[in-house]
């Protein structure tokens, strides 16, 4: 339906406000790429996720947020960039994680669900950060066979418990 | 895009229909709203999401923040009408752990 | 709401499928900027025939459609070209026209309503014709008090029949 | 962004039911279904409109052409159930002047 390799390119503003612009763009792409509700939801979060993330940490003086979308054969590539501040990507990804229920309501953060959100509902993420943050995220189409896990990576650490 | 809140008292504290959905640009409104309600001493506060069709992480912390001020002020949070795929976000990122979600609560953290 | 001067800007293959996609990024940019259902159903509706026309027209070989929409104060400027083939555009100004209910059903165009349905929709309509195409509508915010046509520039002709 | 058909054969001839979107992407579907049905000798195809929300004029092109290929077959072309906006649309091309609208042609050019 789609060809291979089609490419959808994007910049708007760097305010909370085109968010949803860009969350309707990919819910398009995606519907015309074939893919289930399900994932075009997924996916709608995840891109809001990072455009979410520019409009509150990349930019002190304003900005663009880049979103680009390759059609490929195997899914949807989606990448959210920005030309802002830098960050440490190790350090970054070891403090990604869900809440913690044993921890006293008083202590929960308000923040911090974004990038665990992004990495639960994509099938492949990557953050690079030189000049500004880039964020890649994949969607494979119809993974039949491999079977899909409603909680995404938090399992694993619920059956631990 | 848009969200929509409507606040109704009820017998025990207060009742807010949200619809629409919820993200950067909408939460503020919602945090706005919810906020003051928890506030209040010894009062429930029930969210009913049932028309609510989509949500990400900025409003799942706004329910966070709610569930903290509610706490502090010896006030309770309940969230209600979560449909499959809002429940899912919840549960997820582990909140349906400290908030009650249609009255099932699975560990209390207190 | 929306600030002043904020432009969103986009690419896509120029292919049908996309159409849509860029109809569904105005229908989000018009949302934010405040207009009624009527004004977003009618920008749609002339950001599609101008994607359309590129779709159709424009190359021979494939190629991109180029969107752009700044949010200004008066309302929305839209703008969608390609670097396709290039149009006499004095020449085509001169066949924009509704279907003609005098002519034999069997001499109607079933093509040529989709400049006409654009100059109709918007409130100002330029096109331009260097290397590829450009058109440039712009739809204004509350238009109280000028009286708005429902039937669009063919009110006038219809009086004199 | 989709187009969904429905045909049921009637007593005076073809009924289709049209819901989804009708545009640059979607119209050949329509196409390939109207036309066939107008080529067929002495009889009524209705197009019901009741369920579209979106029309431009690559659709109103295949209507054109339904028309035509009716008309030089001996048979009708009508549309149903049109709303506001899709009226609106029709009028503004001058199409409800050539095309059975809701039975409320206003000029007929035979
Ligand atoms: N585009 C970005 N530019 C700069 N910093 C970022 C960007 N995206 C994420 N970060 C950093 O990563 C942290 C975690 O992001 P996230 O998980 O989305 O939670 P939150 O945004 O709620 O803090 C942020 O607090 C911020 O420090
Ligand atoms: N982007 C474009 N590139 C080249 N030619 C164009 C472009 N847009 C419009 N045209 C020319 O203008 C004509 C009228 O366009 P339009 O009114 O939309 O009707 P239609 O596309 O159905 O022919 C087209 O037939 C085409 O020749």
């Amino acid at each position: 339906m789609v060809n291979t390799a089609d490419v959808v390119e994007m910049t708007v503003p760097s305010k909370a406000e085109y968010v949803g612009v860009v969350r309707l763009t990919v819910s398009g792409i995606a519907n015309r790429a074939g893919f289930s509700y399900d994932d075009i939801e997924d996916m709608k979060i995840a891109v809001a996720e990072a455009c979410t993330n520019v409009v509150d940490h990349a930019y002190s003086n304003g900005g663009t947020i880049k979103f680009s979308c390759s059609i490929e054969e195997e899914g949807l590539k989606l990448v959210v960039s920005d030309d802002g501040q830098s960050v440490d990507v190790v350090q970054l990804r070891e403090e990604i994680g869900p809440v913690d229920g044993q921890d006293p309501v008083g202590e929960l953060k308000e923040g911090g669900l974004g990038l665990f959100l992004i990495e639960s509902l994509m099938d492949e993420v990557e953050i690079s950060s030189e000049a500004g943050v880039a964020i890649v995220m994949k969607k494979f189409l119809q993974r039949d066979g491999v079977e899909e896990n409603a909680d995404g990576p938090r399992s694993a650490d619920k059956q631990k418990q | 895009m848009n969200l929509t809140l409507q606040t109704k008292e009820t017998e025990a504290g207060t009742r807010v229909m949200v619809e629409g959905e919820i993200d950067a640009y909408t939460a503020p409104e919602l945090r706005e709203t919810l906020i003051p309600l928890t506030e209040k001493q010894n009062t429930e506060v029930v969210v009913d999401l049932a028309n609510v069709e989509y949500i990400d992480s900025t409003g799942l912390g706004i329910f966070i923040g709610a569930l903290k001020s509610a706490h502090s002020n010896g006030s309770e949070l309940a969230i209600t009408g979560v449909n499959e795929r809002v429940h899912r976000l919840f549960s997820i990122t582990g909140l349906d752990e400290v908030i009650d979600i249609d009255g099932e609560r699975r560990e209390g953290a207190k």
